[in-house]
């Protein structure tokens, strides 16, 4: 790949050209689009008979045992809660200290937060053993006088979540309604009264933008002590345990840089396959792909440094049973999944140390899937091995996890998938009006006569004497 | 109908009913906080000293029994009392259906004309008992124990006539002596016996009725 | 009722903050289990299969360690030489089943003379490692037979398992116990996850359905409930037994009397190495022998004035305050 | 009311179960949560006795019949079911203790596969036939109009006792016969002999609470021995007495009395009898007085110096040395022989050193004291052997008899392939199986009777194993007939006898009323307070249990010549095979219960399947690993079964257990495991005749194959944590000795 | 002359010149057009716009603040009565009210209540819920350009539209009110 320019943006784009590139990825779609449905739903097809399989037999089918009452289910779960956090992370950080750049790249990336965090959902309701009492996690009134344990990190879970899902889904339908009425203004028929009703009767009135903008700071302020807490809770499940291998003071950071690093690194991965299918080169621009993996590469050597903290506070600790799980990890039944993701998570970031590297779009693709398969095994060497090893010898215990497991996480992909291919055909996945904002104010920084040239205008406009009226016309 | 708010039990109106237990529970308990101070207290029922009936409705359905046995009749117009026929219920966990032999110890002589009796004749004579429909069930894993409430609401309560055990029978059975076969009446539910174990200082222990 | 109980509950709080924790107890069941006398026969476990109806799995399922035997005896071989930790280079799954058990490797020594894990980690007990006694030898792996630990739920007072469920279903009752509500578990299973003696079992199939074919089902203990898929289980301390005997005591209006009643496992145990009975009776057979061991509830180490007494509690230094005290197995060395 | 506790039998007071009309109640099945009027049905009972209390349980006493050593028993019974066993306290047998396979009685009462109909064997198949069938054709085979000449009618059974016993004799006296095979595997037969010769009594009785050193040449005692749960018992006293017992156990393969052992000791299959020889060599050297014994057995003794010793047996001449030192300076001691002594040629002469240990340690009199009989020797248990399982063989090879009636023995399935029984056994023309269970004896009988369950039928034992209180226990129906046809044994005997028309026998209508006036007829000694006949019977089946009184009963000491054959190795077959016997599995007749399947094998932990135990060094010479498939053959067969490996097993002995390996016997058992009984060669002790268990060879070859062993240690070793901790003797005898603390 | 009332919407597509036009009226070139009767319609937010227009008030972060505080006290409370009526959990000798977890749920609680409280008063103080709509849009603000809505009578009506045609305007959109 050539350089294509090493601006961000190329300020000069018209703002319709803007409307009619973006708005054309909501056209009817391609067959490959089609296609691609058809895989995932075959996908979440998969699931869906595994776990209908499972509801009706038993957990046993997962070829969960005694030891290894968690197996994949929460592995991935983590996983995709983690996930979430790369949408946040742009959309909120990334907003709050004006890195505009995030700007045509945000809105896929709020969008996976919430589908991540919808497809999180599900594993725990798989994972139990009585599914259709999972509501009795939800703090209601009843004459039973039964209510949850809130000492629970389950339930904590249970509260983060929802917040998370309901504020995440918020804040994405918030930044899209400008959007939305761009649509609702270039549509027609069912189209038309769809957007008509998302849009709100968005008219883009200083008002509303006033308001907007308040509520969007705001709502970016909460976003990201949510996202920590989400992920420490998240890692509490673990931390607040007394299990070897999870009883570790630095889950809470470690598990949130973690999910920074697999949000960066699908943002990657979905970056380049709507870069290429969209051909949206002029808004992805390599520049900011640059940045992202630059982004994601200053996060894998945090969790590259937070794993040897880990490792170091354990060999070093004063518990030798933590130890015992911790070489386990190293040359037990887990090693090579250890390794790998070692490997996948520490080594093969550097891919995006280099420039070269960086530019190779399609190798990058490859690389950010790859990184994301060593933050699942992350997941599952942070949930098996501990299990496998812990203090009673009696239950030291491997076991493989069965087809049952490996559909329903292979099917959440699909069902992931497939509702991200129907945000692409819904709504604009590239935000045109903060595209817009970029140009503008890209374009102001650029040439700053502009500006000087608008002020000189006011400050004339100032000093002509005010007469009543205007002559002529 | 007044309605009255107990943080444990829910809203509830003067017959015992909840009607608000399946609110969201945000708004529950929100309304909860405010009204927690507002508590009925109820008044002791008037046959049985020192307790406080369970409230709760339940519309039963009519059961098809072997022989259609008349409580009214027995209960109710010659006062026979419950434990004369349920006699294992002050001493076990169930209150037992009384053997067909404690049947024909009075049916041998009384009413042997009648069609129920000579039903209940042919059974004894086949040496088969009557196969009875289960009207009043929990389920499994609930252990309620007769033994114990009739401890606690007649034997040793101060000031409770035996006699009169028919009205802490119809705590949970209703008024059985005015019905012929008995008929669920009562909701017997999770929240029917915690609202009477609240009211009376019942034990609130999980494992005393789950295992 | 409720601001009645909100206000007993925050005076509870204050108490239970300052004298760490508060109990209320009615009986403290506890048990104690003489290793001296154990012979590691499995008559406990049979008889915890009799008693609560526990399925049988089947060998498939055995296999995958979805057996439900709440009363086990694990037996471990003494391992004189441990060596440090060294597993093979060519480590993967199966060379690690393989050479693992048999022979497990680790003996690592708590790296900190004073840390909780030293109480955790003390291998092979008083002494034990000079081992040229009067049979003269340095022992071999098998010399002094084998360790035979009879492993039922330790009924813990500092439950590991009962703060982290989520809805409650396990809790501690007034006796003491560990409970486990069948019917309001939704299987979560973090309390398995949690319970450092891996002493919680999951019904991960509808077991009953062919563990018990006609007419093996009639022998199922009426008294406590067949659980269904999705459920954890784990020992109850008998809690059927307990129930009985509590109800004819109060039937009787008096006090459960020491020995009126066991646990299905000590009722049975041929040797009498288990005991049960009410902690808080002074006069208790296990009270005494709690007192006698100098072992006592509510510590992470116990600060014994001798420390040849054999009692210990397993794995104490998670201060999980058990209420099963272990007696050490003696051997003539 | 009552429930649980076992010490309010008062409450008992009107026992039996005549006419009660008794409803199943459902159980408790956990999905159908049945709240709705009318599901459910609920009956009461007809006329109940007085005790019944629906929802409460009621505890009647009964004898286990799961081994020979007849323990006494409670059984809880609730609504008519029975739900649990207990062992009954006032049994001087068990204490109110029970060991697994008592527990697990119920599950043979309650088997699925249990036998509901008398099978007739027609045109090669078992085919199900009415009691009248079955009974006209049992006349015709052996009634008095048969003809049958007594002397080829057997019967063919298991340990027998009580007044199932006197029936027997009297239905074998009313035949002609004097044929009568009593078959157990696990049996202390040369052991027995042995003491008849040298102390004057078969069975003595053991004090092991007595001794200070017990020292135990392979005897099982706590396990699959004579009475598990009585030696259990005292087994605890021994190891808290002042000062602590020390227990060393010397044999091939760690049995489960082995796994509690202070000190255990691998010793090569055969040679135990020359360990014994050995230390008895370091006694006499070192000042223990053999002036007593005849001048050949001491010129034996000298024989066997410690370097020729540890070589013979593989055990260090130190170890040798310090066994009897201990022995010496601890006495009394106690020296048992067991399984692995006596299965060998050479049995007898081993187990012979094995006993002059006693004598030249002065045990005879102090722990091993006199048994003497009991006031009613035809009651006493008949103890088996395999020597009739070998004449068995024998007369059907020879085709000496016409007519076998087979009860509480399983040949087919004991007998060593070799021995060719399935198939000489069809010399037979008509055989007759009384049994529960459609095991493999039954199945390839030709008439197979129902019988009932332990828990359905009535009975008396006398346990195999009697302590100073002898006594005979009562067994008793803890419920209806689950299958209504199927029929007591003793009631059956009742009915042969009186089909024989044997006088004295024709006035009971059925054994309940024949037991009832024997134990009417009982001498008033052992009645004791009762004040009538009914009293005394309703005592009886309160208690369980009648103490009756020790008849005789002395010891001598009578050394006798040893004469112990030179070791030899065949290299051809390098490995002694050691089909071990599990407290659980017993010799397979718990094959079937599902409880004894999923409980792990006390040592290996293994479940649900056959096992071979190898040492790791001979694993690393066989080149296998756990869960590898290997292949054990003799000259008269091959096993295959999966590897365990541990240090319990001596390196040239290839262990596997009993139990499984069956081909019917129900569900559970059948095609699960391997039966090592089946590769044994047919040598036989050259005294006793008795066959010898552990002498055959084999070789053992990788099969190939792998599978995960299932078993329930995922880790055997404690990895340093305090799991379990061990504290020496002398800390114990200093903190503990002397002390009841409670 | 009739007392008519117009509104009309001025289009630009340069913003310089939209934001001069306003200015103008900022500086009362149009008379009785006060600036704060202008409202904007503009395809991105314009905060610079405020210079000319002066500060305009937005209520929504006070709304938050209640959501927040609201959340912290009923989280709290919520949790606290739930727990000290929870008549089974209490027996085990360990806090009634645990505060560590009550903290984390109390946080959680915190946010989503603000969360709330802020997109709710978002969705009724910009007028989306509830509130009227500009009759006069344009699609094209959606797209670049500018517009600039004035509600005038007679007087102002010519002077304004020939302010906007001096500052390049467009398109002007207009109709009659009364």
């Amino acid at each position: 790949m050539k350089h294509v320019s090493e601006k961000d943006i190329n300020e000069e784009i018209k703002w319709a050209q803007i409307n009619t590139d973006i708005l054309q990825s909501l056209q009817n779609p391609r067959k490959a689009y089609w296609v691609a449905v058809a895989v995932c739903v075959a996908m979440l097809a998969c699931a869906v008979v595994a776990e209908v399989y499972q509801y009706q037999t038993g957990l046993g089918v997962a070829d969960l045992n005694r030891p290894h009452m968690w197996g994949l289910y929460i592995a991935t779960f983590i996983f995709w809660i983690g996930m979430s956090h790369s949408g946040t992370l742009l959309s909120a950080i990334l907003h709050i200290v004006h890195a505009d750049w995030r700007k045509p790249i945000y809105r896929f990336a709020e969008a996976m937060t919430t589908f991540s965090l919808m497809t999180a959902g599900f594993f725990p309701m798989i994972h139990l053993g009585r599914m259709w009492n999972l509501y009795w996690v939800i703090p209601y009134v009843t004459d039973r006088g039964i209510w949850p344990n809130f000492r629970s990190p389950l339930v904590w879970d249970a509260f983060a979540i929802t917040t998370y899902l309901t504020s995440s889904a918020v804040f994405l339908f918030i930044g899209m309604i400008p959007d939305l009425a761009i649509c609702r203004d270039n549509s027609t028929g069912w189209r038309k009264k769809l957007y008509t009703v998302l849009s709100l009767g968005w008219q883009g009135t200083d008002r509303q933008w006033r308001n907007f903008r308040k509520t969007y700071m705001l709502m970016a302020c909460f976003l990201i002590p949510l996202a920590v807490s989400v992920h420490s809770i998240v890692s509490s499940d673990f931390a607040m345990s007394i299990m070897p291998g999870w009883h570790v003071t630095s889950f809470p950071p470690y598990f949130v840089a973690g999910a920074l690093y697999s949000g960066c690194a699908s943002i990657i991965t979905l970056f380049i396959i709507l870069r290429y299918f969209f051909r949206w080169e002029e808004y992805m621009t390599m520049a900011i792909h640059e940045k992202i993996c630059k982004l994601t590469f200053a996060i894998a050597m945090v969790w590259t440094y937070l794993n040897l903290v880990e490792f170091g506070a354990t060999w070093y600790g004063h518990d030798p049973v933590a130890k015992e799980v911790l070489i386990s990890k190293f040359v037990g039944p887990f090693a090579p999944f250890f390794w790998a993701m070692l490997f996948f998570g520490s080594v093969l970031p550097f891919a995006l140390a280099f420039e070269k590297s960086r530019r190779n779009l399609p190798w990058m693709f490859v690389v950010s899937l790859l990184l994301n398969v060593g933050m699942w095994l992350e997941r599952w060497m942070i949930v098996g091995p501990t299990l496998s090893h812990a203090y009673g010898p009696e239950s030291w215990n491997f076991l493989w996890p069965s087809i049952v497991q490996w559909a329903i996480v292979f099917g959440s992909f699909g069902w992931f998938g497939l509702l991200f291919l129907i945000f692409v055909k819904v709504v604009p996945a590239v935000s045109m009006y903060e595209v817009k904002e970029m140009v503008f104010h890209r374009r102001r920084e650029a040439n700053p006569e502009l500006a000087a040239r608008f002020h000189r205008r006011i400050t004339d406009a100032q000093s002509v004497t005010a007469k009543p009226g205007i002559e002529g016309a | 109908m007044s309605v009255v708010y107990s943080f444990f039990s829910g809203w509830v109106d003067r017959s015992g009913a909840s009607i608000g237990g399946r609110l969201p529970g945000y708004l529950m308990a929100l309304m909860g906080v405010v009204a927690m101070m507002v508590l009925a207290a109820s008044p002791a029922h008037a046959d049985v000293p020192n307790a406080v009936p369970p409230k709760g409705e339940h519309q039963g359905k009519h059961v098809e029994q072997p022989i259609e046995f008349p409580h009214d009749i027995h209960a109710n117009v010659n006062k026979i009392n419950c434990m004369y026929c349920h006699t294992y219920a002050r001493r076990s966990k169930v209150a037992g259906i009384p053997p067909t032999s404690k049947c024909m110890g009075c049916h041998m002589v009384i009413a042997t004309d009648k069609p129920r009796i000579k039903k209940l004749t042919e059974y004894w004579e086949k040496r088969e008992p009557p196969r009875w429909k289960k009207v009043h069930d929990v389920p499994d894993f609930v252990h309620f124990t007769h033994e114990k409430h009739l401890k606690r609401f007649v034997f040793d309560n101060q000031g409770m006539e035996v006699e009169k055990v028919s009205e802490v029978c119809a705590f949970c059975h209703g008024e059985v002596k005015k019905m012929t076969v008995a008929e669920k009446v009562k909701p017997l539910n999770m929240g029917f016996c915690a609202r009477c174990h609240e009211a009376n200082k019942g034990p609130f222990d999980c494992w005393k009725c789950h295992k | 009722m409720s601001l009645n109980n909100i206000l007993t509950n925050w005076s509870r709080y204050r108490k239970g903050a300052e004298e760490g924790g508060f109990h209320e107890y009615e009986h403290q069941w506890g048990m104690v289990v003489d290793l001296n006398k154990c012979i590691g026969c499995n008559a406990c476990s049979v008889a915890c299969y009799a008693e609560n109806n526990l399925p049988v799995v089947g060998e498939a399922r055995y296999a995958k360690s979805q057996f439900m035997s709440w009363m086990r005896i694990e037996r471990y071989w003494d391992e004189p030489d441990l060596e440090p930790y060294q597993a093979s280079p060519t480590a993967n799954v199966d060379v690690w089943i393989e050479t693992n058990p048999p022979a497990g490797k680790t003996a690592l020594k708590p790296s900190m003379p004073g840390s909780y894990a030293e109480g955790l980690l003390e291998p092979g007990g008083q002494g034990f490692e000079e081992r040229v006694g009067v049979f003269g030898t340095k022992g071999e792996m098998q010399d002094f037979g084998a360790s035979f630990l009879p492993m039922m739920c330790q009924q813990c007072h500092a439950a590991t398992c009962e703060p982290v469920c989520p809805v409650a279903a396990t809790y501690h009752t007034p006796d003491g116990l560990n409970a486990q509500v069948y019917n309001r578990c939704i299987g979560s299973r973090y309390c398995s996850n949690n319970c450092p003696y891996r002493l919680r079992y999951f019904n991960f199939w509808s077991y009953y359905e062919d563990a018990w074919p006609e007419p093996l089902h009639m022998q199922l203990n009426p008294d406590l409930a067949v659980r269904d898929k999705g459920v954890m289980e784990k020992c109850t301390f008998c809690v059927q037994r307990i129930r009985v005997a509590k109800d004819e005591a109060k039937m009787e209006n008096r006090k459960v009397r020491d020995g009126e009643f066991a646990t299905a496992c000590v009722q049975t145990c041929p040797t009498g190495a288990l005991v049960f009975g009410d902690l808080q009776d002074p006069e208790s057979r296990v009270s005494k022998l709690w007192r006698f061991h100098q072992v006592e509830q509510g510590k992470t180490k116990q600060n014994k004035q001798n420390k040849e007494l054999r009692g210990y509690r397993i794995l104490e230094g998670l201060n999980t305050d058990p209420s099963v005290m272990y007696l050490e197995r003696v051997r003539e060395v | 009311m009552s429930g649980n506790n076992v010490n309010r039998r008062d409450f008992l007071k009107i026992l039996g179960w005549g006419g009660v009309g008794v409803a199943v109640a459902g159980c408790d099945r956990p999905t159908t949560v049945t709240l709705e009027e009318g599901k459910e049905e609920v009956v009461a009972y007809l006329q109940p006795e007085e005790y019944v209390i629906p929802g409460v349980g009621v505890w009647f006493a009964s004898t286990c019949q799961q081994c020979p050593a007849g323990c006494g028993v409670h059984g809880r019974v609730r609504e008519g079911r029975v739900l649990k066993m207990e062992g009954n306290p006032d049994s001087p047998i068990n204490y109110g203790k029970l060991c697994q396979m008592g527990q697990a009685g119920l599950q043979g009462h309650y088997n699925p596969d249990r036998l509901k109909k008398p099978l007739l064997r027609k045109g090669g198949a078992l085919t199900e036939v009415s009691w009248e069938e079955a009974m006209a054709q049992l006349d015709q085979k052996v009634g008095i109009a048969s003809g049958l000449n007594g002397e080829r009618f057997a019967w063919f059974t298991g340990t027998v006792s009580g007044h199932q016993s006197v029936l027997l004799s009297a239905h074998l006296a009313s035949m002609g016969s004097k044929n009568h095979f009593v078959h157990e595997v696990i049996n202390d037969a040369v052991v027995r002999a042995v003491n008849q010769d040298m102390l004057g009594e078969a069975a003595p009785r053991y004090l092991l609470d007595q001794a200070k050193v017990v020292l135990s040449f392979g005897a099982d005692f706590v396990g699959a021995g004579a009475s598990p749960v009585y030696f259990a018992n005292s087994y605890a006293k021994f190891r808290t007495a002042t000062p602590r017992g020390v227990l060393i156990q010397v044999e091939p393969k760690m049995t489960l009395t082995g796994g509690s052992a202070d000190l255990w000791v691998a010793i090569r299959p055969g040679t135990e009898g020359v360990l014994a020889l050995g230390i008895a060599n370091y006694l006499t050297t070192n000042g223990v007085d053999a002036s007593g014994l005849p001048e050949s057995l001491r010129a034996l003794i000298s024989g066997y110096g410690p370097d020729k010793v540890s070589k013979i047996t593989g055990v260090s001449a130190d170890r040798v040395a310090r066994i009897a030192a201990l022995l010496k300076d601890r006495s009394p001691s106690l020296v048992l022989a067991g399984a692995s002594a006596e299965g060998h040629a050479h049995g007898y002469q081993s187990v012979a050193a094995i006993t002059l240990l006693n004598i030249l340690l002065g045990n005879v009199g102090k722990t091993i004291v006199p048994s003497g009989a009991s006031q009613f020797p035809q009651m006493e248990a008949k103890p088996g052997n395999t020597r009739d399982l070998l004449a068995f063989a024998n007369a059907a090879e020879q085709k000496a008899l016409d007519v076998v009636f087979f009860h509480g023995a399983n040949p087919v399935y004991t007998a060593p392939a070799a021995l060719g029984l399935a198939e000489k056994i069809k010399n037979i023309p008509f055989k007759v199986a009384f049994s529960c269970f459609p095991d493999e004896t039954a199945m390839s009988a030709d008439l197979v009777l129902p019988i009932l369950s332990a828990h359905e039928d009535w009975g008396t034992h006398m346990g195999v194993y009697q302590p100073e209180q002898k006594s005979i226990s009562i067994q008793q129906p803890l419920m209806e007939p689950i299958y209504p046809d199927s029929k007591g044994f003793g009631d059956l005997l009742l009915v042969m006898l009186k089909a024989r028309k044997v006088t004295g026998f024709d006035g009971f209508e059925d054994y309940y009323a024949y037991l009832k006036s024997a134990f009417a007829a009982l001498p008033a000694s052992v009645k004791g307070d009762a004040v009538s006949d009914e009293d005394f019977w309703g005592k009886t089946l309160q208690k369980g249990i009648v103490k009756v009184a020790t008849v005789g009963g002395s010891l001598s000491t009578k050394a006798i010549e040893i004469n112990l054959p030179e070791f030899k190795e065949d290299s051809s077959r390098p490995y002694h095979l050691v089909p071990s016997a599990r407290l659980g599995m017993w010799d397979g007749r718990h094959a079937n219960l599902p409880w004894l399947q999923e409980a792990p094998d006390q040592i290996s932990k293994v479940v649900w399947t056959s096992w071979v135990e190898v040492h790791p060094q001979t694993a690393a010479k066989l080149g296998v690993k756990e869960g590898d498939f290997i292949k054990v053959a003799s000259e008269h067969g091959a096993v295959e079964a999966q590897v365990y490996i541990y240090k319990g097993v001596h390196p040239d002995v290839i262990a596997v257990p009993m139990g499984q390996g069956h081909e019917e016997y129900g569900r559970y058992a059948k095609g699960r495991g391997v039966n090592p009984l089946k590769v044994l060669a047919p040598a036989t002790d050259a005294k006793t005749g008795e066959l010898a268990l552990y002498a055959t060879r084999v070789t053992a070859t990788h099969a190939g194959r792998r599978e995960l062993l299932v078993k329930l240690m995922g880790n055997e070793t404690q990895l340093g944590r305090k799991m379990v901790a061990t504290v020496k003797a002398e800390v114990f005898n200093r903190t503990e000795g002397g002390k009841d603390v409670a | 002359m009739s007392n008519k009332k117009y509104r009309i919407l001025g289009l630009f597509s340069d913003f310089e010149e939209a934001f001069l036009a306003i200015n103008d009226i900022k500086l009362n070139r149009v008379p009785g057009v006060s600036v704060d009767d202008v409202r904007l319609m503009s395809p991105i937010e314009h905060p610079e716009i405020e210079e000319i227009l002066g500060e305009r008030p937005a209520h929504v972060p006070k709304f938050t603040l209640a959501g927040a505080c609201f959340g912290i006290t009923f989280g709290f409370l919520f949790l606290a009565s739930a727990q000290a009526n929870f008549l089974v959990q209490p027996q085990g000798g360990k806090p009634v009210v645990p505060l560590p977890s009550n903290i984390v749920l109390t946080y959680e609680m915190l946010i989503l209540f603000g969360v709330i409280f802020t997109v709710v008063s978002f969705l009724f103080l910009s007028g989306l819920i509830g509130g009227k709509k500009e009759r006069l849009y344009s699609e094209k603000v959606g797209v670049d350009q500018i517009g600039v809505i004035l509600e005038l009578d007679d007087h102002t009506y010519e002077p304004t539209k020939a302010l906007f045609k001096q500052h390049k305007v467009l398109e002007i959109r207009e109709e009659v009110i009364k």
